[in-house]
């Protein structure tokens, strides 16, 4: 859709699936809509009172009943399903996705990305590019919401929560907090402002000097003693951490998790959670001791880990050995 | 049978002359009266929540928000909806009319426990006093959800005493319930069979079946918010490891069925008018019946959807997408059955049938925006947008309010003893619908450009839309007020009521208007259907009030 | 309106606990009965919130769950469960004696619940005083390190780093269902005070003994209540 | 008066009261002490997965014990007593299943 009045600019890819299924909603429950009230109106015409004439007493039909209801829920069988689709592509983002970390507080978006460039209420992005959000609250419950790209997802404190989205149409879009957050809730809005590619590396070079987050990361992850434990060597007393991400990992007590940002988060703030087969519970918490952002910043860390050959900060462990 | 014909002498006895003074109203167990109780409690609320809403729209009309600070603001949206949804719509058509009718209809002296009856008042009252106490006493900012950890952890307002408010409210609600449970089962006349029913008595049954089994899950998690609050418990907070999704699912379980309560009494209302003014028999009585309890027992498997972009698993998703949907089917059965009732029927438009077309259709869009919502891919663009505040109002104003105020010009005759004036009736219906609708519409398309609800300011862009939003409430105002006015006039210049002014079928209309303190001179018989029209005469020519009067 | 007044003269000649709305004491009967019921269908949605909360959480913390519960004393619950199991029988026993009309019988159960009853109540809260010394009442002195006791069987690393945030859980939950049990127990208790007071004057007889039974199945509700407590709180992991 | 009759549920005209026994009253308290000596000693043992199972089952049926005999649903002639109990224990089974489907299906879980 172009720029109607009273139409939302569309300007990602999800966008246009939601307005055909937005389109196909309002001609069906359009059709609906004036079937009833056009049948409303015949009948309180051609059946108003006249003189003389007594209604014609009906006791119903089963028949009609049930045309009635299983018409409908055929075609809400139809709603349902092409939601259903649209609901999985928005919440399965694709593997090699930029990501973005996003820690929510009452009221403001703060925004860093894998280059280290932190943004406060506004987020660029490049056009043409998948985009994978990764979002936790400080504080209460926010939702991060663009109309533009027609997608909306809570922010909750304590967890990860992710979206994506596939930009189609540079320009500077609205975002909102949807979730009310308190007091200044309807201020806590900013831009997404998406970028052709070339504009967008400039606008990533121009700040300089950034650290990319997995080398922050990777300094905490000594600095806080990790390595000491989680190495890849036998003598380690937490299991190797290279090549785990984004694998299935064995727990102690029989279960199997993926390791996703979830998990490594909670290893850290839990340890005892989750323990991977064949270890103790020896690690101790870090909760209290690493902010939001650190912790994004050693998730990034473990998942550079994953990736050998892009995100390698040149740690010791090269080989990704099998888990114990 | 229609030959009941009661003569209304001046002097007889009635409910309304049977006792004066303060006293016997405040300790009156008879269900009559205190749905007056109620009527006077509930007008009061309406009119408190209706003035914030005035405000919340005097607001918005401009993006910058210059009318009040934004803590004023979240305050007024917040008790705008605790004062509405808890005080106004749950209790609203069961406790007022569903009182005063249900033993009328079903020809019983008064309901299973009228002690209970009245205690269930107070509580309400308690409730309300509470709420009265939170808003003098500097307001709560917590939105009518009561999310955490926002409510538990962060908020300095009086959200205690507003939990405990709805709290005590919640316990009238679950009285009025199971007084009306056991009044259906137990207090029905000889002859009265489940199947002879009135749908307003059933849709009252199917309403109790939530308020008694719904309503605890409420107050528990209500009391587990004030503990938290009080005590850092920590059962909501993640900070010490619990989950703020566990509260929604709480809430939910009893506020998304809560949405039936509110409707399914209306719906039983709409089905007594359209009956009566098109003089027919429902369309499909066994259906209809299936409906109501069909929608009370799905209406609790659905809760999630609200819950969509909250971060619930993917699959819970996608199972609550797809039971919301068979609670739309026994909805649009409603619908569609109150049409085939018109078919052949010999219509007349008074008042209350007015109310009833605009129900029906109001309805229609409110129910079809539902599946939006509940279509998963959709819900996530306007989950939380004005399109879910267009949606509810469209169901709880356009229905709700909509059908109490037919049914309350359907069975004023019966309440009051008087006729109210017709002219100005469908003069006030007319402004009603219109008010509503420039109201309301406008936030449909306001929530697909993707205005996000409980904003204090916006882009300037949403602001046509919004003035226009404005405009409506204004008139929805006056709508209001008109039957407020001459309701009150009439119970002294009114012209007396017959007893059955609209020739309608129902037990409620073979007796006195007003009814004696015990509804029957004789205990009723009932020998034949509901809604035998067949046997009913045409409705009277009422004669009009004079406007200028 | 005359006739029915007349009505209802007639009935408080027969039986004068019936109220004027009600045909007959028989219906009177059945609506309290369906009444009381449905009070208690709505009872278990209630505390079925609280189960719903105990459910989440344990499936979540489950160890911790069972290392937390190890603290309660099973001794003094197992009494508890012992007690509240004999106070329904004394309440049985009550209804017996009012059914063939032993007025005496009726009092003597009735003050034989409420005594159990009170006994039950004194030992949770010995308990609650208990979770006070301990530290283990939820909120900011709330502290799980220091162990006891009985703690020495674990290993050390399980006993160093449960998450006493889960373990605090656990007794927020325990806490709150308890108090919200013996909030019941005390009504209860005060209800069964009343009663007695009533059935002492002789107000209940074969014939009318409603409020008796009532409360009765009240009590009984609220003994299957502790029933499922007992088990989900006292009894997780004992073997350890 | 005697018309007056409620058309109500068919109520059998003025059914005896049940008086239980004395020695059922005796049987099923001690049958619901046994009951609770066997789960605490069944909670001692170790029986993997089993020792909630095992606790619940016991609950369970001293509960229906009460409920049966106790509670005199055994002896009612009032369907409705049934019914009411049995929408109970559904819509909490409802509100327990329904929100575990949320979180025994979380992929971080």
């Amino acid at each position: 859709m172009g720029h109607l009045p009273f139409w939302p600019e569309s300007a990602s890819t999800n966008a246009g699936n939601v307005d055909a299924l937005y389109i196909f909603l309002l001609l069906v429950s359009g059709i609906m809509t004036m079937l009833i009230f056009t049948v409303l109106t015949v009948f309180a015409v051609r059946f108003r009172k006249r003189r003389g004439q007594r209604a014609v007493q009906i006791e119903g039909s089963n028949q009609l009943e049930l045309t009635w209801s299983i018409i409908p829920f055929c075609v809400m069988m139809v709603f349902f399903i092409w939601g259903a689709v649209i609901y999985f592509q928005e919440r399965t983002p694709p593997q090699d996705a930029d990501e973005v970390y996003t820690v929510a507080k009452q009221w403001m978006w703060k925004f860093e990305h894998k280059g280290g460039q932190r943004e406060i209420n506004e987020l660029h992005v490049p056009v043409g590019r998948d985009v994978k959000m990764i979002m936790t609250s400080q504080d209460v419950i926010h939702s991060f919401f663009v109309p533009a790209f027609r997608l909306k997802q809570d922010v909750l404190p304590g967890r990860y929560t992710t979206l994506w989205f596939h930009a189609t149409k540079p320009g500077t879009y609205h975002l909102f907090c949807s979730q009310y957050c308190g007091t200044q809730h309807s201020g806590m809005v900013g831009w997404v402002v998406v970028m052709e590619p070339r504009d967008y590396e400039a606008w990533m070079s121009a700040g300089g000097g950034n650290q990319p987050l997995a080398v922050t990361g990777e300094k905490l992850f000594s600095e806080l003693g990790c390595v000491t434990c989680h190495r890849s060597d036998t003598q380690g007393r937490g299991p190797d951490l290279a090549g785990v991400f984004g694998k299935s990992v064995l727990l102690e007590d029989g279960r199997t998790v993926i390791a996703d940002e979830n998990y490594v988060r909670e290893s850290i703030l839990e340890p005892a959670a989750k323990i991977v087969r064949g270890f103790k519970p020896v690690m101790p918490t870090f909760q209290g001791q690493v902010s939001d952002e650190q912790l994004n910043a050693l998730v990034d860390y473990v998942k550079s880990l994953a990736r050998p050959q892009s995100g390698q900060p040149g740690n010791t462990n090269g080989v990704a050995t099998p888990q114990p | 049978m229609a030959t009941a014909v009661v003569s209304d002498s001046g002097e007889r006895e009635t409910y309304l002359n049977s006792g004066y003074g303060l006293k016997s109203w405040l300790l009156t167990v008879d269900h009559k009266r205190i749905a007056l109780l109620y009527l006077m409690s509930i007008t009061f609320f309406f009119f408190i929540g209706g003035f914030f809403a005035l405000l919340i729209r005097l607001e918005l009309l401009t993006p910058g928000g210059g009318l009040v600070q934004s803590d004023t603001y979240n305050k007024l949206f917040t008790m705008h909806g605790q004062v509405m949804v808890f005080f106004f719509v749950i209790p609203g058509v069961p406790a007022v009319l569903g009182n005063f009718l249900i033993p009328l209809m079903i020809g019983a002296k008064d309901l299973a426990f009228p002690r209970i009856n009245l205690l269930s008042w107070y509580l309400y009252v308690i409730g309300g006093i509470l709420m009265i106490y939170t808003i003098l006493n500097g307001g709560v900012d917590t939105g009518w959800t009561f999310y955490t950890p926002l409510s538990t952890e962060f908020l300095k307002t009086n959200v205690i005493s507003a939990a405990l408010g709805v709290f005590v409210a919640g316990f009238s609600s679950i009285l009025t319930g199971l007084n009306f449970i056991v009044t259906i089962h137990r207090m029905r006349a000889p002859g009265m069979t489940w199947n002879r029913l009135p749908l307003f008595v059933w849709a009252h049954y199917a309403t109790s079946i939530i308020q008694v089994l719904g309503t605890p899950v409420v107050a528990i998690t209500i009391v587990l918010v004030a503990l938290e609050r009080l005590f850092h418990l920590g059962v909501f907070n993640p900070a010490l490891g619990g989950d703020p999704l566990l509260f929604q699912h709480l809430f939910w379980f009893y506020s998304h069925p809560a949405v039936y309560i509110m409707i399914l009494p209306s719906m039983g209302i709409v089905s007594e008018i359209v009956c009566c003014f098109s003089r027919k028999r429902i369309f499909g009585y066994k259906a209809m019946t299936l409906a109501v309890v069909g929608i009370a027992v799905i209406g609790f498997l659905v809760w999630a959807h609200h819950m969509f972009v909250a971060g619930i698993s993917l699959y819970a998703a996608l199972i609550f997408s797809l039971l919301s949907y068979f609670v739309a089917v026994p909805s649009a059965i409603k619908v569609f059955n109150w049409t085939a009732t018109m078919y052949k029927g010999s219509i007349t438009y008074q008042t209350p049938m007015l109310y009833a077309f605009g129900f029906i259709g109001l309805f229609t869009i409110g129910g079809l925006t539902g599946l939006f919502l509940a279509c998963l891919g959709m819900d996530v663009h306007v989950h939380d947008t004005y399109f879910v505040i267009a949606h509810f109002h469209y169901i709880m104003v356009g229905g709700m309010v909509m059908a109490y105020l037919g049914g309350m010009h359907f069975w004023w005759p019966k309440i009051s003893g008087r006729m109210y004036p017709e002219g100005w009736g469908k003069l006030a219906a007319l402004i009603v619908f219109i008010g509503f609708n420039l109201t309301f519409f406008p936030q449909f398309i306001l929530g697909y450009m993707g205005m996000p609800r409980r904003y204090h300011m916006y882009p300037p862009e949403f602001q046509i839309l919004n003035v226009l939003s404005t405009a409506g409430a204004t008139i929805l105002a006056v709508g209001y007020l008109l039957p407020m006015i001459y309701f009150t006039w009439s119970m002294r210049y009114g012209d007396p009521a017959p007893s059955n002014p609209w020739n309608a079928a129902g037990l409620e209309w073979q007796t006195h208007s007003p009814p004696p303190t015990f509804n029957f001179d004789e205990q009723p018989v009932v020998t034949w259907e509901a809604y035998n029209y067949d046997e009913m005469d045409e409705i009277p020519e009422i004669r009009e009030v004079p406007v200028a009067n | 309106m005359q006739t029915s007044q007349a009505a209802v003269d007639e009935h408080a000649h027969e039986n004068p606990a019936l109220l004027h709305h009600f045909a007959t004491a028989e219906q009177q009967k059945n609506a309290a009965g369906l009444g009381m019921w449905l009070f208690l269908a709505q009872e278990v949605m209630f505390f079925g919130g609280l189960f719903c909360a105990y459910l989440v959480y344990r499936y979540k913390y489950f160890g911790d769950f069972g290392s937390a519960s190890q603290q309660l004393d099973i001794r003094l619950g197992t009494t508890n469960t012992v007690v509240l199991i004999c106070s329904s029988l004394t309440v049985v026993l009550a209804i017996r004696a009012v059914q063939l009309g032993k007025r005496m019988a009726l009092v003597f159960w009735l003050l034989a619940t409420i005594l159990l009853g009170l006994a039950f109540l004194g030992i949770k809260a010995d308990e609650y005083a208990e979770k006070f010394e301990k530290h283990h009442v939820p909120g900011p002195s709330f502290n799980y390190h220091e162990l006891l006791p009985g703690q020495e069987k674990f290993p050390a690393a399980e006993r160093q780093y449960a998450n006493p945030h889960h373990a605090e859980m656990f007794f927020s939950l325990y806490f709150a269902m308890t108090g919200m049990h013996a909030l019941h127990m005390i009504i209860g208790v005060g209800l069964f005070g009343f009663l007695a007071y009533k059935a002492w004057r002789g107000k209940y007889t074969p014939k009318y003994y409603t409020p008796i039974e009532n409360a009765g199945l009240y009590w009984h509700f609220v003994d299957i209540v502790w029933i499922y407590l007992f088990g989900l709180l006292y009894l997780i992991d004992r073997h350890r | 008066m005697s018309e007056h009759n409620s058309a109500s549920e068919p109520t059998s005209e003025q059914t005896p009261e049940h008086i239980s026994s004395l020695g059922s009253c005796l049987a099923i308290w001690v049958a619901l002490l046994a009951g609770t000596t066997l789960t605490v000693a069944a909670a001692f043992i170790d029986l993997g997965p089993f020792n909630t199972i095992v606790a619940l089952t016991i609950a369970t049926i001293k509960a229906t014990l009460v409920v049966l005999f106790y509670m005199h649903v055994k002896y009612t002639h009032e369907k409705l007593t049934g019914l009411v109990i049995v929408s109970a224990i559904f819509f909490l089974f409802i509100l327990l299943a329904l929100s575990m489907a949320d979180y025994t299906t979380r992929l971080w879980r």
